[in-house]
C-alpha cells in the first residue's frame, strides 16, 4: 500500500482552494460566496496542519488557531453587513452592489 | 513563568486611554458631567492600574528568570546604513527599568483615582486625564527604553506634558493681568531646554566616541575601550577616553539638572505649583523629576570609569564628585529657602527640589541604590505630602466657597494656598492631618518610617566616603525637620486664622483613600524594600554582605548596575559602604531631626502669627530672613540676567537682524532681484509655456482614464476575479521560474 | 499520516461536499455541505494528530460559524436564489480556467517534485498544554491582538445592527 | 493494547452504556411524569402494568403501577402514521431528528464511568470509558454540545411552518447564547486539575476541591438547562406563544427522536455535571472497589436528573429577553469573573507568591 506523505493532503488542500475559489467567482449569492471563503480557509488550515505534522513543528497548528478566530470575527462582521444590505436592498445578490462602477 | 511578551502593552495603555479621552472624553463629560466624569478619569484610571499590572508582572517575570535583563525589540526606529546608524525600538526590562515602572505607574495610578475627585467640575476635565495618560506614556518610555534615544524621546515627551500641565488652567491670570500659569509652563519649558542642549550634545559625543547609543553597547565597549587606554578622535584633536566621558558625564550632569531642579536651573519648579495639585504631585514630586537621577544611576558605568580614572574637570573636580557637590548644595540651598515660603505647596516644592539634592548627591557619590531607594520613598511621601495638600486647598477652597454663599462676605483676594490664613485645620480634616503628620514625619526621617531608612542610607554613605557632601546634608536634613515641623504647625494646629479655615471640610473618599495608601507606603516603604520583601535578593544580599540584611533592595538593583560587577573585577572602584547602617549617623540624623521638629513646634512657632498680617517669627531676625529669602536664584535671574539678556537679544534683534540681515541684505539684494525674475517667469514663462504643458497633459489624462474607467464594473466578482489571476500567476512564477 | 483508504475516502468525501457546497442552489444545503466538510476535515486533523485543532474545528467553524450562517439564512429567507449563472461574459471560462492553471501547476510540482517521506510520526507533542504554551510564550502579543480584533469585531458587529435598526425605523 | 482490543472495549463499554442510556431515557420520562405527578398532586400514569406481589386471601397488590408506560408510549409512537408535511424539505426533515439525538448519545464516549477496571483478566485502563484518555475529552464535549443545535435548526427549517421556524430562531440564540456561559465555567474545573481529560480531572477530585466551585456548578447547570430548553428556558415550545415549537410539524417516532434526544441529554449533563464538578465516580471505598465508581455516578447522575424535574415543576418560564438578558448580563458575567479570579489564584498558588512571602517575614521577625 503506499504511503501517505504531505504531498496527498497539499494536493486535497489545491483541490479544496479551487473549488472554493470557483464559488467565491461565479456563485452570486452573497451568503454562498461567503461560505465559499470559509471553505478556501479551510484549505489553508489543512496545509498548515500538514505541513505541522511532516515538519514535527507545532508553530503551524498555532496558526491555524489564529486563522480560525479572525474567521470568527470575519463572519460576524460579514454576515452583519449582509443583514444590513438586505434591509436596504432586500437582496443579497452581489451583482447588485455595484456602487462602486466606474 | 516569564511574561516579557506582554511589556509593550505597558506602553499601549495608556495610548488607550489617551485617545479614547482626547476623542470622546470631552463629549462624554459635556453630555453627562456625572457619568461622563466616573467615566473619563475611571477610564484613565484604570488604564494606569492595568498599566501598573503589567509592571508587576514583569518583576515577578525578572523574579523568575533570576533578575536577568532582558530586552524587547520591538522595530528598529532609525537606520541610517551608510552612518551604521541604526537604532532599535527596544524595551529594556531590567530591575532598574522595573523599579521605575513600578514607581511610575504605582504612584501615578494612585494620583489618577485622586484627580478624578480633585478634578471634579473642571470644563476641562477630559484634557486633563488626556495629558496624565500621555506623561505616563512618556515617562514609560523614558524608563523603558534600551537606548539613550529613546530614553531622550520620553525626556522631551515629559518636558511637554510638563508644560501642559503647568499650564493646564492657561487662562487664569493674576492681579496684574499677566497669565501667571502659561508664564509658569514656558518657564519650565525653557529652563529644561537648557537641560535638553546638554542631553543632545551628551548623545553626539558618545555615538562619535562608541558608535552606538543602546545603553549595553555604549556600557560594554566603555569599559573596553577604557582598559585598552583608547584615544577618542576629533578631526585634529584626540582626547583620552577618561576626558570625552567627563564631558559627556558633566552634560549629564547639567541634563539632569535640567530635569531634576538642581543648582542653576531649579527655577522652574517652585513656579510649576501652577498646576493642579495631582500633577505637582506625579509630576513634580514622584516621577518627572527623577529622571534626572534615573539617567545617572542608568548611566553609572561613566561615572564611575571618571571616577576610576582621576580625571578632572578643568583640573578642579571629578565630573562624579561635582555631582555629588550640585545635589548637596542644592539640598542645602533649598531647604533653606523653604523657611521663607508661606504657600503650602511652594514648600513642599522646595523640599521636593532638596530631597532630589539628596539623590543627586547619593548617585554621585557612587551609593546609586541608596538614590533609588530614597527616589522611591520619596515618590511615596512627597506624592502623599502633595495629594494632602491638595486636600488642604481643597478643603480652603470649599470653606470659602461656603462662605462665599452663606453671607456677604466677598474676599477676593484670598489665596487658599497661603498658609498664614490657615491653622486648626486638624480639627476640620481629620484624615488628612494624620495622613500629612505620617508624610511629614517620613520625609523629616523620623524612626521608623519610610524617609529614615532611605535617608540615612545617603547620609551613612557620605560619611563614610565624602565629609563636606555629609555635613551639607546633615545640615540640609536639619531644615527638612525644621520647615515641615512650621508647616505642620501652620496648617494644622493653633486656631483658624481665617473664616475660610473655620469652614473647611474634609474631601470625598475618592481623594482620601489614595491618601491612606500612600500613608500606609510612607510607613512601610522602608521596611518593605529593605527588609526580606525579596527572597533570593535577600539570601544573596546576605551572601555577599555579611552584615546586609538591609541591602535587599542592593541585591535587587545590582543586577542592573553594572558598575558592581565591574567594581568586583577591579576595573572601577565603587566607594562602597558594606555596612549601610551605621547607628552613629542613624542616631545622629534622628536627634537632630527631631531636635529640628522640636524646635520649630515648641520654639519658633510655638507663638506662630495669629492673623495673616502678623509677620513670621523668623522674620524678626532680618538677616536669616534676608539671606534665605534671596537665595532662590530667582532674584537673580531676573535681576541680573534677564536684562543683560534682553540687551544682547535686542541687538541681536535690531541691528543685526532688523538693519543689516533684512533691509538690505534681503530688500535691497535678494528681494529686488527675485522679484525681477519672478515677474518674467509669470507673465512670459508661465503663461505661455507651463500652463500649456500642464492643461496639455490633464487633457491627455483625462482621455486615458475614460478609457480605464470601463474596467472598473463594479462587480465584486470581476474584481475577486483579478485577484485570483494575480494569485495564480504569483504561484505559477514561485514554481516555475523563481529559481 | 494515515491510512490511505482512509484518506481517499475522506477526501473524497470532502471534495464532494465542497463541490455541492459551491454547485446546490439551496443554501441551507450549501450549508450543510459544508459543515459535512468541515467535520470530515477535522477528522483529518485527528489523522494528522492535531486533536485540539480538531475539536476546535468543530466547536466554532461547525458549532457556531455555520450555525450563524444558517441564522441569517433563516432570517432573512433568503435560502433560495440564483445558482450558477455568470454576470459578465467570460467570468466562468476565465475562472475555469485559472483553476486549472492552479491545479495543474500543483501537479506539475507535486510530480516533478522529490517524494518526501512521511518523516518520524508521532515526535510532534500537539498536547492541547504544548500549544497553550507556545501561544502564551513564543505568540503572547498576536494573542492579545486577535482578542483586541475580536473586540473590534463585536463593536462593529453592534454598530452595524443599530444603524441599520434606526434606518429602519426612519424610513 | 492493540487496536482490536481496543474496538473490543469500546464496544463492550459502548454496549453498557448506550443500552443503559436507552434505558435511562424511558424511564426518565417515566420518573418525569410520576414525579410531576407527585409534585402536581396527581398519581400519574398508573395503568400499564405493575408488579403484582400476591396476598394471601385476598387480592393482589398492585405496586409500581404503571411500570410498562415507557413500553406503551413506544407501541403507540411506533405505530403513529408518520407523515410528511407537504412543502416540508424531504431529506432535512428527516435528517433533524437524528442531528439531535446524535450528539446527545456521543457525549458519553468520553465520560469515564469508572476507574481502572479489570474484566475477564484484561485492564480496562486507564479508566472505564468508551473512549478513555482523550486528551481533549472536554472539548469534546464542548464540540458535541455545539453541533446539537443543528437539529433543532434545522427541524424549524425544515418543517416549513411559521411556527416552527421561530421556535428553531429562537432556540439558535439561546444556544448559541448560553454557550459562552458553559464554556466559561467547564473551564474552571479543567484550570484546577490543569487537564482536559475527564478521567484526569475526576482524579484530580481527590482531595475534595469540587467544593470550592459550588459557582461554577451552578452556572454549568443553569446553562445545560437552556441548552437543553429545558424549563425554565423551555420557550421555544412555549404552547401559548408558538404551540410546540420546532416540532410541531413532526409526529410518530420522529417526535419521539426529539423527545428521546431530550432526556438522552438530560443524562449526558448530569453525568458530565457529575465528572466535572462532583468528583465522578469518586466516592467511598471505591479505590478498592472499582465497580463502585458505575453505581456512584450513575447515583450522581441520577440525582442530577431529579433536580432538573424538580426544577421543572417548581418555576415559571422566563419571558424571552429575560432569557437573553439573563444569559449575557448575569450568567456571563458571574462565570467569567469566577474565571478570572480562579485563575488569578491559582497562578498565586503556583508562583508560591503568597507562601514565601509570610515565610520571609516571619523568618525576620522570629529569627
Amino acid at each position: 500500500m503506499p504511503e501517505v506523505t504531505v504531498e496527498w493532503y497539499v494536493a486535497l488542500s489545491v483541490l479544496l482552494f479551487s473549488i472554493g475559489a470557483l464559488g467565491v467567482l461565479l456563485r452570486r449569492n452573497a451568503i454562498i460566496v461567503f461560505m465559499s471563503i470559509e471553505l478556501m480557509l479551510n484549505a489553508a488550515n489543512l496545509l498548515f496542519v500538514a505541513f505541522a505534522n511532516h515538519l514535527q513543528d507545532v508553530d503551524g497548528q498555532v496558526l491555524v488557531f489564529f486563522v480560525i478566530t479572525v474567521a470568527a470575527a470575519e463572519v460576524a462582521v460579514g454576515l452583519a453587513l449582509i443583514v444590513t444590505i438586505f434591509r436596504t436592498k432586500h437582496s443579497i445578490n452581489i451583482d447588485e452592489i455595484n456602487l462602486m462602477k466606474g | 513563568m516569564n511574561a516579557f511578551g506582554l511589556a509593550p502593552l505597558i506602553l499601549v495603555f495608556p495610548v488607550i486611554g489617551l485617545l479614547l479621552n482626547g476623542f470622546f472624553g470631552r463629549r462624554f463629560v459635556d453630555a453627562d458631567r456625572k457619568t461622563g466624569e466616573k467615566l473619563s478619569g475611571g477610564f484613565a484610571s484604570v488604564m494606569a492600574l492595568s498599566s501598573f499590572a503589567i509592571a508587576v508582572l514583569m518583576f515577578f517575570s525578572l523574579r523568575s528568570h533570576e533578575f536577568h535583563a532582558e530586552v524587547i525589540n520591538l522595530f528598529n526606529w532609525i537606520v541610517v546604513p551608510s552612518a551604521k546608524l541604526q537604532i532599535p525600538w527596544a524595551i529594556q526590562v531590567d530591575t532598574l527599568s522595573v523599579t521605575m515602572m513600578m514607581v511610575v505607574t504605582g504612584v501615578g495610578s494612585l494620583i489618577h483615582i485622586y484627580a478624578i475627585g480633585y478634578m471634579h467640575g473642571d470644563p476641562n476635565f477630559s484634557r486633563f486625564f488626556t495629558y496624565l495618560n500621555l506623561f505616563l506614556f512618556f515617562m514609560l518610555i523614558l524608563v523603558t527604553g534600551n537606548n539613550f534615544l529613546m530614553l531622550f524621546v520620553g525626556w522631551e515627551g515629559v518636558g511637554l506634558c510638563s508644560y501642559l500641565l503647568i499650564g493646564f488652567w492657561f487662562d487664569r491670570v493674576d492681579k496684574n493681568g499677566l497669565p501667571m500659569n502659561a508664564n509658569a509652563g514656558r518657564k519650565a519649558f525653557v529652563a529644561n531646554r537648557v537641560g535638553d542642549l546638554a542631553m543632545i550634545l551628551a548623545m553626539i559625543l558618545m555615538f562619535w566616541t562608541f558608535g552606538t547609543l543602546e545603553f549595553n553597547t555604549v556600557f560594554q565597549s566603555a569599559v573596553e575601550l577604557f582598559e585598552e587606554g583608547h584615544m577618542v578622535h576629533f578631526g585634529l584633536f584626540s582626547a583620552t577616553l577618561p576626558a570625552v566621558l567627563t564631558a559627556v558625564t558633566a552634560l549629564f550632569l547639567m541634563g539632569a539638572a535640567g530635569k531634576s531642579a538642581q543648582i542653576p536651573l531649579y527655577i522652574w519648579l517652585p513656579d510649576a505649583m501652577a498646576g493642579p495639585t495631582p500633577v505637582s504631585a506625579l509630576i513634580h514630586a514622584a516621577t518627572m523629576v527623577t529622571s534626572g537621577i534615573y539617567l545617572i544611576v542608568r548611566s553609572n558605568v561613566l561615572f564611575e570609569i571618571v571616577r576610576a580614572s582621576g580625571e578632572l574637570l578643568f583640573g578642579i573636580v571629578s565630573s562624579a564628585d561635582l555631582v555629588a557637590y550640585t545635589g548637596a548644595a542644592t539640598a542645602l540651598v533649598a531647604g533653606l529657602i523653604a523657611f521663607t515660603q508661606f504657600d503650602i505647596k511652594k514648600v513642599l516644592a522646595y523640599s521636593t527640589v532638596s530631597q532630589l539634592g539628596f539623590m543627586i548627591a547619593a548617585a554621585g557619590m557612587g551609593a546609586y541604590v541608596a538614590a533609588m531607594f530614597h527616589l522611591i520613598t520619596h515618590a511615596f511621601f512627597k506624592g502623599l505630602l502633595f495629594l494632602g495638600s491638595g486636600s488642604v486647598i481643597h478643603g480652603m477652597e470649599h470653606g470659602h466657597h461656603h462662605l462665599a454663599h452663606g453671607d456677604d462676605h466677598h474676599d477676593d483676594d484670598f489665596d487658599p494656598q497661603d498658609m498664614r490664613t490657615m491653622g486648626g485645620l486638624r480639627h476640620k480634616m481629620n484624615s488628612t492631618f494624620i495622613v500629612y503628620t505620617i508624610g511629614a514625619l517620613a520625609l523629616s526621617g523620623i524612626f521608623p518610617l519610610a524617609g529614615f531608612w532611605s535617608k540615612d542610607e545617603i547620609l551613612a554613605h557620605g560619611g563614610e566616603h565624602n565629609f563636606a557632601v555629609y555635613l551639607m546634608l546633615t545640615i540640609a536634613a536639619f531644615c527638612t525637620a525644621f520647615y515641615m515641623g512650621r508647616q505642620l504647625q501652620m496648617v494644622f494646629f493653633g486656631k483658624p486664622r481665617h473664616a475660610a479655615a473655620e469652614h473647611a471640610e474634609e474631601s470625598s473618599p475618592l481623594m482620601v483613600i489614595p491618601l491612606w495608601i500612600l500613608a500606609g507606603l510612607s510607613v512601610v516603604g522602608g521596611f518593605l524594600l529593605n527588609l526580606p520583601f525579596l527572597t533570593e535578593s535577600l539570601a544573596e544580599a546576605n551572601h555577599n554582605h555579611p552584615t546586609g540584611i538591609f541591602l535587599a533592595l542592593e541585591g535587587w538593583l545590582e543586577h542592573s548596575i553594572q558598575a558592581f560587577h565591574l567594581s568586583e573585577e577591579g576595573i572601577v572602584h565603587l566607594p562602597h559602604t558594606p555596612i549601610v547602617f551605621s547607628p552613629m549617623v542613624a542616631g545622629l540624623s534622628t536627634v537632630l531631626a527631631v531636635g529640628a521638629l522640636l524646635l520649630a513646634f515648641k520654639l519658633v512657632y510655638r507663638d506662630r502669627p495669629q492673623t495673616a498680617d502678623e509677620r513670621d517669627p523668623l522674620e524678626k531676625i532680618p538677616f536669616v530672613w534676608k539671606f534665605f529669602a534671596a537665595l532662590p536664584f530667582e532674584t537673580l535671574f531676573m535681576k541680573g540676567f534677564i536684562p543683560l539678556f534682553n540687551k544682547a537679544s535686542h541687538w541681536l534683534g535690531h541691528t543685526l537682524d532688523g538693519t543689516i540681515w533684512h533691509d538690505f541684505v534681503h530688500e535691497r539684494v535678494i528681494r529686488d532681484n527675485f522679484v525681477g525674475f519672478a515677474s518674467f517667469s509669470a507673465d512670459v514663462l508661465d503663461t505661455n509655456g507651463v500652463d500649456g504643458l500642464v492643461n496639455g497633459s490633464a487633457k491627455a489624462v483625462k482621455r486615458l482614464a475614460n478609457l480605464i474607467r470601463r474596467s472598473q464594473t463594479g462587480y465584486a466578482r470581476n474584481y475577486a476575479l483579478s485577484v485570483f489571476l494575480g494569485a495564480v500567476a504569483l504561484v505559477v512564477y514561485f514554481v516555475y521560474m523563481a529559481n | 499520516m494515515g491510512n490511505p483508504i482512509l484518506f481517499l475516502i475522506l477526501a473524497a468525501v470532502a471534495v464532494i461536499a465542497a463541490v455541492m457546497m459551491v454547485r446546490s442552489r439551496n443554501a441551507i444545503y450549501s450549508a450543510l455541505f459544508l459543515v459535512l466538510n468541515f467535520v470530515t476535515i477535522a477528522v483529518l486533523y485527528l489523522i494528522l494528530n492535531a486533536p485540539f485543532i480538531a475539536m476546535v474545528q468543530i466547536t466554532v467553524y461547525a458549532g457556531a460559524i455555520m450555525v450563524l450562517f444558517l441564522f441569517v439564512i433563516m432570517l432573512l429567507g433568503a435560502e433560495k436564489l440564483q445558482g450558477f449563472e455568470e454576470s459578465s461574459k467570460g467570468q466562468l471560462w476565465i475562472a475555469a480556467f485559472l483553476a486549472v492553471v492552479l491545479i495543474a501547476t500543483f501537479a506539475v510540482a507535486l510530480i516533478q517534485g522529490d517524494p518526501s517521506s512521511s518523516g518520524a510520526v508521532a515526535g510532534l507533542d500537539s498536547s492541547p498544554s504544548n500549544l497553550g504554551l507556545h501561544l502564551f510564550k513564543a505568540y503572547v502579543f498576536p494573542f492579545e491582538l486577535t482578542g483586541v480584533l475580536l473586540l473590534a469585531a463585536m463593536i462593529g458587529v453592534v454598530v452595524l445592527s443599530r444603524n441599520s435598526a434606526k434606518r429602519g425605523k426612519d424610513a | 493494547m492493540t487496536p482490536v482490543q481496543i474496538a473490543l472495549r469500546a464496544l463492550l463499554v459502548g454496549f453498557v452504556v448506550v443500552l443503559t442510556v436507552i434505558t435511562g431515557f424511558a424511564y426518565g420520562s417515566f420518573l418525569e411524569r410520576k414525579l410531576l405527578a407527585r409534585f402536581q398532586g396527581r398519581i400519574g400514569p398508573n395503568r400499564a402494568g405493575y408488579l403484582p406481589i400476591p396476598q394471601r386471601g385476598r387480592k393482589e397488590r398492585k405496586l409500581l403501577g404503571g411500570v410498562l408506560q415507557p413500553a406503551a408510549d413506544a407501541v403507540k409512537l411506533f405505530f403513529k402514521e408518520d407523515l410528511t408535511p407537504t412543502k416540508a424539505d424531504k431529506w432535512i426533515y428527516t435528517l433533524a431528528p437524528m442531528m439531535a439525538a446524535i450528539p446527545a448519545i456521543m457525549i458519553l464516549g468520553v465520560i469515564p464511568w469508572a476507574g481502572k477496571i479489570t474484566i475477564f483478566g484484561s485492564l480496562f485502563s486507564p479508566y472505564f470509558a468508551i473512549a478513555p484518555g482523550i486528551n481533549v475529552g472536554i472539548l469534546f464535549i464542548l464540540s458535541l454540545a455545539s453541533i446539537g443545535v443543528y437539529g433543532v435548526v434545522l427541524a424549524g427549517w425544515s418543517s416549513n411552518s411559521k411556527y416552527a421556524v421561530l421556535g428553531g430562531i429562537r432556540t439558535t440564540a439561546q444556544m448559541v447564547s448560553y454557550e459562552l456561559a458553559l464554556g466559561l465555567s467547564v473551564l474552571i474545573p479543567v484550570m484546577m486539575a490543569n487537564s482536559l481529560d475527564l478521567g484526569e480531572i475526576v482524579e484530580a477530585q481527590r482531595g475534595g476541591w469540587f467544593f470550592v466551585q459550588f459557582i461554577a456548578a451552578f452556572v454549568f447547570f443553569i446553562a445545560t438547562l437552556a441548552e437543553m430548553q429545558r424549563s425554565p428556558f423551555d420557550l421555544l415550545e412555549a404552547e401559548q406563544e408558538l404551540s410546540a415549537g420546532y416540532m410541531v410539524e413532526y409526529g410518530g417516532m420522529r417526535f419521539g427522536m426529539f423527545f428521546m434526544s431530550e432526556y438522552m441529554a438530560m443524562i449526558s449533563y448530569s453525568a458530565i455535571m457529575a465528572t466535572l464538578f462532583f468528583g465522578g465516580y469518586r466516592g467511598p471505598f471505591v479505590d478498592t472497589y472499582p465497580a463502585l465508581g458505575f453505581l456512584y455516578i450513575l447515583g450522581k447522575t441520577l440525582i442530577g436528573v431529579v433536580l432538573m424535574i424538580w426544577i421543572r415543576a417548581t418555576l415559571p418560564r422566563f419571558r424571552y429577553d429575560q432569557l437573553m438578558n439573563f444569559g449575557w448580563k448575569s450568567l456571563l458575567p458571574i462565570s467569567a469573573l469566577n474565571f478570572i479570579l480562579t485563575a488569578t489564584f491559582i497562578l498565586l498558588k503556583e508562583e508560591g507568591i503568597v507562601g514565601p512571602f509570610i515565610d520571609s517575614v516571619l523568618k525576620f521577625f522570629v529569627g
